[in-house]
């Protein structure tokens, strides 16, 4: 994969002599962003950066933070982009850059074997969920809509967090555990009493966006144009394929919004 | 109150009948400290009413003893009686067993103590210092207990100092209050550890007074003082005490001024009439 | 003060103001120190106000934010609550552990090494799921035995609960220490003298040992309430909203960090503020009859 | 020890032995305190060993873990680094508090404020990102002058300089009223004795008052010191990886949460013990003199 | 050491020539201390090798005059002189400015001081207490201040002490170690505040002793002291204090004998001839 001339071209003057692409992320994310056993960062986010920076003709060096000291660290300058699976808001774009480069749907984890569960008609079966989590309230928007529509409602039971949640589903208790369909495949990939039901609930995904300093114009344009590159040489599908992602990405349209 | 009382009253009080039991005998009280075994088989008796004075010299362990007196400290072996009760532990199927800390607590508050280094409490009002105790542990009303405060704050000379803090006074002015502390708990015995050693001769002279009068009212006193004339003038029984045990013990009067241990006599060699002749 | 009035009006003013006043030296080197740390300090204010990073605007448009005020509000219920749990468990741990008592010595000193040494994270995490670990809160012989009573642990302990448990217990622990530091300063004598009064043990704790105590106990004091306002940031993991996390979620939304970690830091810093007024007045109350009115230098 | 061996050896011994001699009363109550606060125990023991949510398996796993180790040893870097520049911060303010001089006063005041006042975190975050507030260190003439010399923020400022600075100035106010608290605690008659011989102030400082304080400042600096061993773990927010987040690594790659954390409890628990047992050995050099060797009760 | 050196030796101190100037002149003094007015214009004066007795009633200022001696507390008004230089205070401009901590430091290297309430080190033991500071602020060897501590340590009678904590002391002992630290600084004045009170009459001897041979060498010494005895023993010249004033002052033998004050005679009735014959 030979480095994109215009791409590296619209790079600031500085990026492009350092010969690095700064990159702050939190390693706290499987899938996205994690650290393999080595202790090297590994991921979607991190294999798709250095998939980007090899097409700007830089090495991706990353940088572990934590989620506060992101965003302020990329706006200082220390950090050229930033990765942690950050949506794109319009509120947030104007405070920075965002690429879009992931499309993340939610999928349903299911006990290995069970069948015939469909992620759009929940209704009628029982959700194991994680406290706290963002899917309660998907979960209940959902049943809400089987109630209007006359069905039965969505029975849900609560664990204390994923690890509970993911034994009490392998271990039969509820039909299944809503996730991010990322997040599904990683852990159906280590769980060998789970695997992800097929299909995505429709309606409900987020964009996830690369983090670039409000400013810095060029930078944001050179990945733009590195991304385009790596969709249309067909690496950028290779990488979430790698992942089991592959329904994640995104298109030349979506990207260029 | 210059004019020092002679001793014609105490004659009287020696003569009164010793009816039975003494209010405080120790007997063959031993006591170690870190390493040193500092008392050695003391045996001391006060009758009721009687004033004794500890004599000896430094380090003799006289403030050891009255520690063991009111059980701020415990004898290893040998035990203290006040008013016919053991001091510090009951007598449980034939062994004496030491008693709780809340048990020891309502012996001590029958037997007042003046610390040699005072021990005021330096949070507190000299006022709150002398009416503290006997609101909380007497139960005695504000009103009642400060007025007696008042009243000896008045004896010891300091009626206007009530509400400074102890920081604030000198150190004579410090014993004082000390002494009106301990007083206004109104105990059966008193204990006095060095209660003029920071006393002017008038002051003493005072103290003196208040000891008098006290003994008089009944009080029992025991008064470790390095003041052989003050000794002479308050107490009916002098006890001399020399490396942990009692040398000699007897009418104040034969042993301060006619004393017939050696050691006793080197001790008081310069207060003896002979040397006071010869210093004058 | 009444004696200088009377010098004034007196007899001895004549004779004493024949004596030589001593006066202090004049001090240049203050003045120039004055001078330089007030030009520092509005340096630094200059440079913070004009700063564009610090988003003062966005900053404004926070600091009132009704999210914010509730966190707000949970730090300070949080903290009054943990703070008083930790003093009561702390009082008692730091009296078994100056009690003479072997056994309870052992204890006080388990105590302090287990809920000290573990991280509160840990502790937290481990309250609120309780259920995971044991799923019922039973009562009964253990070891296998019947039991006569349980109730479902997630129902028993709520994330108040599981914060309060984690942060006083641990609260407790280091406030056990620090009092027993104050206890530790206290003369010797003063206990004697209280107990030759009469005074029963915990007279003289509550009357004597712990009023002069006090001195050497409240500034660790405020140092713990001060950390702690901060500390129950922690209680986000078991999913409380303090103030901290009030902010985080207003942050995490519109990735304004900077400012909004400011609008936290003022509220800290104005909490804290008034603690150390709190402080101020309660160590002054503590050294009554302590102070040398006249003393100068250390 | 001595005195006693002469009792058995020499003349007083036969008058001693005739001394009824006092012995405790029996302790029912303890024992049955001991059988208790066992059972107690062991069933804690026995729980926590074999229930399977802590999953020991795991945590025999990652206990050695490299990423773990090297964790534990950044923590004690961190740690002890910390605390030094903590305490040397702290001896400064306090002493300047003391001083009696207002200028110095206020800012000691100041500081402990400011930086007991302000979050760790944001304190950090500020340090790390000096750069995109203050683009570059520069020293020269204030609001505009010229500039003599700059050095670009972001080079000078390194992860560990941010979390030495953040954690090391927060710590330093904390210091300053531990140690505070405990010169507060020593009698005055002992400065002032110490002048009258002669010393010079800073003797007084070191060889009178400070040795005398320890008693007071050692427990709460304990303290800190178990504190900073696990606040550390804040300094992950400026990519410095300890103990904490070395078991978080692992855990949000793994999701056995609540078995990493027992790796890092157990930790920590391990370090603590250490330090207590350092602590206690310092405690008893500090309270030379202090203790009446005979002393029962409170 | 038991027989009393009788005042042979001190009358041809006294007539030694008393050259020029005084080693401590205080002139007009005047202290406030909280709201009271401790001193009132006290002057006090003492040559090189005289040995002066300041007596006085309890809270007459007598600590917080010798205090001001050694600029522990700075006066208000008036000023100190010892050896011809102002302490506490340097003559600059026609002004006196208040000396910073470090140089007073220098400055009570050389005067002695004995609290009346000891203040010894608890955090150190007897020995390291008196060579600590002769170590430091002297600059002398261990060795030496070794030996002298334990020279120093032989004559107040507590060798065997040298080890012990000053916690583990009994109160007069602690009062000899505190002697004997002032004197390991070897200063050229010494103030003693109420060197006997925690002393037996025999240890005082002792102490009276260490004093005449201190005396002979030409140290010149305040002593504060309650023992009119010990007073005349020690002193050459005595001043009486009283409520923040000196009201008498003179050659020892004549004030404590033939006050002519009426204070004076009242404050020291009891221990006046007349008043020994009748008590003894
Ligand atoms: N805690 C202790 N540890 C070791 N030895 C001690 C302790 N307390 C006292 N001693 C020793 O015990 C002896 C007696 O002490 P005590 O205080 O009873 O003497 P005293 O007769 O009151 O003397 P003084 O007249 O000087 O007050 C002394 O030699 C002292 O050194
Ligand atoms: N810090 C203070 N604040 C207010 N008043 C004080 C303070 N210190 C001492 N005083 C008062 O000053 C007066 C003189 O005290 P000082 O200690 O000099 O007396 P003294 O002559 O040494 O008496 P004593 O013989 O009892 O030791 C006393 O009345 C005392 O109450
Ligand atoms: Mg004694
Ligand atoms: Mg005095």
């Amino acid at each position: 994969q030979g480095v994109v001339d215009a791409a590296r071209a619209a790079l600031p003057e500085a990026t492009r002599q350092s010969g690095t692409l700064k990159v702050a992320t939190s390693l706290q994310w499987a899938p996205f962003d994690y650290a393999s056993e080595s202790g090297e960062p590994v991921g979607i986010d991190i294999s798709l950066m250095q998939l980007l920076a090899a097409k700007l003709g830089l090495k991706a060096e990353f940088e572990d933070l934590k989620f506060p000291a992101i965003i302020p660290g990329v706006q200082a300058g220390r950090f050229d982009v930033g990765v942690n699976q950050f949506d794109v808001n319009d509120e947030r774009r104007k405070i920075v850059g965002q690429l879009p480069y992931f499309n993340s749907g939610y999928g349903l984890l299911v006990r290995k074997g069970v069948t015939g569960i469909d992620v759009n008609n929940l209704c009628g079966k029982t959700l194991a969920l994680t406290q706290g989590s963002a899917q309660i309230a998907i979960a209940e928007k959902l049943s809400a809509a089987c109630v209007a529509a006359s069905k039965p409602e969505i029975e849900t039971t609560f664990y204390p967090d994923s690890a509970d949640t993911y034994l009490a589903v392998a271990n039969g208790r509820g039909d299944g555990f809503l996730t991010a369909r990322a997040v599904g495949v990683y852990i159906s990939k280590g769980n060998p009493k789970l695997e992800l039901a097929p299909g995505a609930l429709s309606g409900m995904n987020s964009i996830s966006g690369i983090i670039v300093g409000k400013s810095n114009e060029g930078l944001y344009k050179a990945l733009l144009l590195a991304m385009k590159s790596a969709i249309a040489d067909g690496s950028y599908a290779a990488v979430l394929d790698k992942f089991g992602v592959a329904d994640g990405a995104l298109t030349l349209e979506q990207i260029e919004k | 109150m210059n004019s020092i009382p002679l001793n014609a009253d105490r004659a009287s009080r020696m003569t009164a009948p010793n009816t039975d039991e003494p209010l405080v005998r120790c007997e063959n009280i031993w006591k170690t400290r870190g390493h040193n075994l500092v008392l050695k088989g003391v045996d001391l008796k006060a009758d009721k009413g009687e004033v004794v004075c500890l004599l000896g010299p430094s380090g003799a362990g006289k403030s050891t003893l009255l520690r063991c007196i009111n059980a701020i400290e415990l004898a290893d072996r040998g035990l203290v009686h006040v008013d016919g009760v053991p001091i510090g532990c009951t007598l449980r199927n034939g062994t004496y067993v030491r008693l709780t800390e809340s048990q020891l607590s309502r012996q001590r508050a029958d037997i007042g103590m003046v610390f040699q280094n005072f021990n005021l409490f330096p949070h507190m009002s000299v006022l709150s210092n002398i009416i503290d105790a006997p609101m909380r542990i007497r139960g005695e009303t504000r009103a009642a207990a400060t007025e007696r405060a008042h009243e000896l704050l008045h004896k010891v000379g300091l009626s206007e100092k009530a509400g400074s803090y102890p920081r604030h006074l000198s150190g004579g002015q410090q014993q004082r209050i000390a002494i009106a502390r301990a007083l206004a708990m109104q105990p059966k015995l008193m204990l006095f550890d060095e209660p003029t050693s920071a006393l002017d001769p008038h002051l003493t002279d005072e103290v003196l007074d208040v000891i008098k009068g006290l003994a008089a009212t009944g009080m029992t006193m025991i008064i470790v003082t390095h003041e052989i004339q003050f000794a002479r003038d308050v107490a009916d029984t002098a006890a001399v005490m020399s490396d942990g045990v009692i040398i000699e013990m007897g009418p104040a009067r034969d042993v301060l001024s006619r004393p017939t241990d050696p050691r006793t006599r080197t001790f008081l060699a310069r207060s003896l009439p002979d040397h006071q002749q010869q210093a004058v | 003060m009444s004696a200088r009035l009377a010098m004034d009006t007196k007899g001895p003013s004549a004779a004493m103001s024949k004596a030589p006043e001593i006066v202090d030296p004049p001090r240049f080197g203050r003045w120039i120190g004055v001078v330089l740390v007030g030009g520092v300090m509005a340096w630094i204010v200059f440079q913070v106000l004009t700063n564009p990073g610090f988003q003062w605007d966005v900053v404004g448009r926070y600091l009132l934010n009704a999210g914010v005020l509730k966190g707000v509000a949970m730090t300070l219920q949080l903290t009054v609550i943990v703070m008083i749990v930790g003093l009561l468990i702390g009082i008692v741990v730091a009296v078994m552990r100056m009690s003479g008592d072997p056994l309870l010595i052992f204890c006080a000193h388990a105590f302090v090494w287990f809920f000290r040494g573990t991280p509160v994270l840990v502790q937290l995490v481990f309250w609120y799921n309780l259920a995971a670990l044991f799923p019922a809160i039973e009562i009964g012989i253990p070891f296998g035995g019947p039991k006569f009573f349980e109730i479902p642990a997630t129902v028993a302990i709520s994330s108040f609960t599981a914060a309060l448990l984690g942060l006083g217990l641990n609260e407790g622990a280091y406030m056990a220490e620090i009092i027993r530091a104050g206890l530790l300063s206290v003369d010797n004598g003063q206990t004697e003298a209280s107990k030759a009064l009469g005074h029963k043990p915990w007279q003289t704790f509550w009357i004597v040992v712990l009023p002069q105590a006090m001195k050497a106990i409240v500034p660790p004091t405020g140092n713990q309430v001060v950390g702690m306002l901060k500390y129950t940031s922690i209680a986000s993991v078991v999913a409380l909203y303090e103030l901290m996390h009030s902010v985080e979620l207003i942050y995490s939304r519109t990735f304004e960090t900077v400012p909004l970690l400011i609008v936290a830091a003022l509220w800290y810093l104005f909490l804290v503020s008034i603690l150390s007024v709190i402080q101020y007045f309660i160590e002054k109350y503590y050294s009554k009859g302590w102070h040398r009115q006249d003393d100068r230098g250390v």
